[in-house]
């Protein structure tokens, strides 16, 4: 039965090969060619250290990253795309073309069980498919580390785009788009409905989950004087909330909140308040202490996690889903 | 053009050395036919001998690799279908979502000659409701729907691709009767293919059977039937023949 | 031992029935020839055996076990569409549905593909003609080694010479197997040598369902005077008539009046009269 | 290998059912002197190669043989004729009766009667020597 969907889906997994063949080849020589931009505007040292603590020729960096930026994030977005394409062009048509052209019944006709025929097409479409997702991945991630932080790694690992590349995100989102495909083929029963609804379900979900993952992680709370100076802005971590809290330790809310730092930034007379009397003035006025939840940089691989099982989750529910209705199919 | 000038005097078909070449091979080959006018044709041969090629080198729809063909006296192109000429095609293309009355105004709109009340009698003679989605007819009423569209533009050369195959035989018994009748009493030229010789006997007075992308007997049914073999017989006989000298030559060539 | 049961068999298509309270049964060894007009039901009857469709209400049972969305080792199914995979060639299909099969026998395709001319092993399916699939998907249906064979329409798409030599693979392999075969067609004149017994459905029911010389002895073709109708006993089937004459098709008539003539229907005027009075039954406005 | 002695020819459109017309050419067969006792009939197998018909029909015709007691099956090995219906009379091209007919015809062809003649003079005698009743 593997032979048979192999046999079937040849064409698509040669594509699939060439794509990642392709992709390797071009990667590398964009990799090169950018290592030898760094080497020759002596900027190597910048790729590790932060911008401002390395020493390299005025200009240097802002011309390097003007003309690879652009380029690096057409790679991440290539990965970031690619479960929407994997739903797209294989999770979709796998069964809405056999149940349009009528060839389900060849099978359902023999004595191979439906469920197995569905399992064998779906483990000759999927495992390529992902293989090809990880590779790719992997070689975007092997081209940006090269870049370091002179490319949109120093953004953080919770950007948008550079979360949605790395660890095992893009794996869950494939899975998730294609059981979507499928899905959406054996009850449309036909390709191109199933490929643009299933596009277009995909990029909602996408969005509307994305909020999802922060909350299911716990966040780690730091609370300080208002006096006191922190930088988890700065070190990459994914802050959810800030705020300030009255002596009770209770919220307050972001509109007194903000009257008061207005009312802080000048004096009793009316003149603007030196910094160490709007310090002084904030725990007078009540905004005792300030806090912050976030969820720090070293903490990115459980957000992944979560990513993928939801996902993940959702995508054994759309496959259970497949499974009951071509079983049903008449 | 000059041809044009006398069109009742010029034959509904001939072709001198027509032949047309795929990819894959000769379809037709050396093929020299008259179809006289006023005639009903049986076109019969195997699968693959040429007879949808040959259709389509008469509508136009295909050009000739060697020789010539002409319809009235006329080459057809691939600009359009001879006017006086009309084909229904194997899978009686219609459009699934128009109504019975809608399909008959896609007639009149894409067919100068259209003649409404005619196409609207037929319809009425077979009794399919005008207002019906094409899409929800039965095979024999579909049939008769696209007879109706083939007929409503006034032909003089109808060409039928297997306008039997998928009805049952009452329908088949019916649609035959009807097609029969208006081309007698219309005076019109029918080609009609057909695996099903039993049906075509005793309604076809014209012969054209291929073999091979050739053709093997061509002429008029009272010529070339031997006075006491049905039909049917002589030709089921002639594929026979024709048949086992195939396998001969490409066992000798084996 | 029957190789197939229908018991109240129904299927409803939204708001159409399109089998209905459908009962019979197919002995083993048997040649059915299933007839009836475009739309009866036919082929939803045959993909309901074959497990394709669910029933609605009722029982389908083939050789004792209920067929429940699954076809029955013993039973191979020929659709109407033929459904190959068209972009492999024969060699290779007849390899992939080998795979998808249990018991399977490559040399009994191969012997069957064989026996039919112009097939071409490594063609690809797609590029054969409507006739040669359709030789493929027969051998390929027997290659399972089926005792039952559902055939919907095998000829429909077959030249004379092809369908003379596809009869002969189907009718060998009853001879060799005891194989029962069901098998709808149109083409009455090709049923009456192979099949030995009639199962004709009309609007979703069984209309007649029995061994078809049996079938024919127990009807009767009277032709007379149509003034003299009334002399006439019998269950009228279907009657055309002309001015002065009437034809007449009859169950299980009594004596012939003085004036008939009386000949026993041939299978080709007894499945027409069926047909003709069903059309009468449908649009009751046409009857004259 | 043993195979058949005689083939059957199934006409299509003689209305005739198949059943019967192996039948009568069985029969025909044993009174022309064709098949005699001992003689295997062809099996349903290489009937239905020969003329695609459906093998429970020749076989069916084979049992109506059978209970007329003029052939016997032997399991496993097929259907044997076991009674002779030649008799000198119709057996062989030197049977008197036989004879008498062909010089018979020969006049009438010498004579100018077409087969349409032959035919109906043939047919008006038998049914005047053979009764409605008789031959069926």
């Amino acid at each position: 039965m593997m032979w048979v969907s192999w046999r079937r889906q040849r064409a698509q997994l040669i594509t699939l090969l060439g794509m990642l063949v392709v992709g390797a080849g071009v990667i590398a020589l964009l990799r090169s060619t950018m290592i030898d931009a760094i080497t020759s505007s002596q900027l190597a040292r910048c790729v590790t250290q932060a911008l401002q603590d390395c020493t390299a020729p005025d200009g240097a960096a802002k011309a390097f990253q003007e003309a690879w930026t652009t380029r690096l994030n057409i790679g991440q977005a290539v990965i970031l795309g690619l479960p929407a394409l994997i739903g797209v062009f294989i999770g979709a048509p796998l069964f809405a073309r056999e149940l349009e052209q009528g060839t389900h019944v060849l099978a359902f006709t023999q004595s191979v069980r439906r469920t197995r025929w569905m399992v064998s097409k779906l483990v000759v479409a999927l495992v390529p498919s992902l293989i090809v997702l990880i590779g790719l991945q992997y070689l975007v991630s092997w081209w940006l580390s090269a870049a370091g932080t002179l490319g949109p790694r120093k953004n953080g690992s919770f950007t948008a785009l550079n979360f949605g590349i790395e660890h095992v995100s893009p794996v869950g989102y494939a899975l998730f788009a294609f059981a979507l495909g499928a899905f959406l083929g054996v009850v449309s029963r036909r390709t191109l409905a199933a490929m643009t609804a299933g596009l277009g379900a995909f990029v909602v979900a996408r969005f509307a989950l994305s909020g999802l993952v922060d909350r299911l992680v716990p966040a780690q709370r730091l609370e300080v004087s208002p006096a006191t100076n922190v930088n988890v802005y700065h070190d990459g971590s994914l802050v959810l909330e800030t705020g300030y809290l009255d002596a009770a330790g209770q919220l307050v809310s972001k509109e007194k909140a903000g009257a008061l730092l207005q009312a802080c930034k000048s004096t009793s007379e009316g003149t603007p308040n030196s910094q160490e009397g709007f310090l002084a003035c904030l725990p007078q006025s009540g905004l005792s202490k300030w806090y912050a939840s976030f969820i720090p940089k070293s903490q990115a691989w459980q957000l992944h996690l979560v990513d993928l099982a939801i996902f993940g989750g959702l995508a054994l529910l759309l496959l259970a889903g497949t499974a009951w209705v071509l079983r049903r199919q008449s | 053009m000059n041809a044009r000038r006398q069109p009742e005097q010029a034959l509904p078909v001939t072709a001198r050395d027509l032949g047309k070449k795929y990819r894959r091979g000769w379809a037709l080959r050396e093929t020299a036919l008259v179809i006289p006018d006023n005639r009903v044709v049986a076109l019969v041969g195997p699968n693959g001998a040429g007879k949808s090629t040959l259709m389509g080198l008469i509508t136009g729809l295909l050009r000739p690799t060697t020789g010539e063909i002409t319809v009235f006296g006329d080459h057809p192109t691939g600009k359009g279908l001879h006017p006086a000429v009309a084909y229904l095609a194997q899978q009686k293309p219609l459009y699934q979502q128009f109504t019975v009355t809608e399909t008959m105004t896609f007639g009149a709109r894409t067919n100068p000659t259209w003649d409404q009340r005619y196409a609207e009698h037929l319809i009425e003679q077979a009794a399919v409701p005008m207002d019906a989605k094409v899409g929800t007819l039965s095979g024999g009423q579909r049939t008769r729907v696209a007879l109706a569209l083939a007929l409503g533009k006034r032909p003089r050369l109808l060409l039928l691709d297997e306008p039997l195959a998928d009805l049952d035989p009452l329908a088949r018994e019916t649609v035959l009767r009807t097609l029969i009748a208006e081309a007698r009493t219309q005076g019109i030229t029918v080609v009609l293919s057909s695996h099903v010789l039993a049906e075509l006997e005793g309604v076809c007075d014209h012969l054209v059977l291929l073999h091979s992308g050739r053709v093997l007997l061509a002429g008029d049914v009272d010529q070339i039937g031997a006075d006491r073999v049905p039909l049917g017989q002589l030709v089921l006989d002639r594929m026979r023949e024709a048949a086992a000298q195939d396998q001969a030559t490409r066992g000798a060539a084996a | 031992m029957t190789a197939m049961t229908a018991t109240a068999v129904g299927k409803r298509y939204r708001t159409r029935w399109a089998v209905r309270d459908c009962s019979f049964a197919v002995p083993e060894g048997k040649v059915v020839a299933l007839v009836g007009p475009n739309g009866a039901g036919k082929s939803t009857l045959l993909r309901m055996a074959a497990g394709l469709v669910r029933p609605t209400t009722g029982e389908l049972r083939t050789f004792g076990t209920p067929v429940d969305g699954r076809i029955h080792p013993d039973v191979s199914f020929l659709a109407q569409n033929r459904s190959l995979y068209r972009d492999l060639t024969v060699r290779e299909l007849t390899r992939a549905v080998g795979a998808m099969n249990d018991r399977w026998s490559t040399d009994r395709v191969e012997e069957v593909l064989g026996l039919l001319a112009g097939v071409d092993h490594d063609a690809k399916v797609g590029t054969l003609s409507a006739g040669a699939r359709t030789q493929v998907a027969i051998a390929l249906a027997l290659g399972r080694l089926p005792r039952l064979l559902l055939l919907d329409e095998p000829l429909s798409d077959l030249d004379p010479l092809a369908r003379d030599e596809t009869l002969r693979v189907i009718m060998t392999d009853v001879a060799d197997h005891g194989t029962t075969v069901v098998m709808s067609s149109h083409l009455l004149s090709d049923l009456r040598e192979v099949c030995d017994h009639i199962l004709l459905i009309d609007d979703g029911r069984v209309q007649v369902d029995g061994d078809i010389e049996e079938v024919l002895a127990e009807h009767r073709v009277l032709v007379g005077p149509v003034a003299d109708e009334s002399a006439v006993a019998g269950t009228l089937i279907s009657a055309t008539r002309t001015e002065r004459q009437s034809t007449l098709l009859l169950r299980k008539a009594e004596p012939t009046p003085a004036g008939w003539a009386d000949t026993e229907p041939d299978l080709e005027s007894l499945v027409m009269g069926y047909l003709r009075a069903s059309r009468d039954r449908r649009s009751p406005a046409r009857r004259r | 290998m043993l195979t058949g002695v005689i083939e059957f020819r199934i006409d299509r459109r003689s209305g005739v059912s198949t059943y019967m017309q192996i039948i009568q050419q069985a029969k025909q067969a044993m009174r022309l002197g064709l098949l005699h006792p001992g003689d295997r009939l062809p099996s349903a197998r290489e009937v239905v190669e020969a003329t695609a018909v459906n093998p429970n029909t020749v076989l069916k015709a084979y049992r109506e043989l059978e209970r007329e007691g003029l052939v016997e099956a032997r399991r496993g090995l097929g259907t044997f004729v076991t009674k002779s219906l030649s008799s000198a009379a119709t057996a062989g091209d030197d049977a008197p009766l036989r004879q008498e007919l062909s010089g018979w015809m020969g006049r009438a062809r010498r004579g100018g009667l077409v087969v349409e003649d032959v035919d109906a003079l043939y047919s008006a005698v038998r049914d005047e020597h053979y009764p409605a009743e008789e031959q069926a």
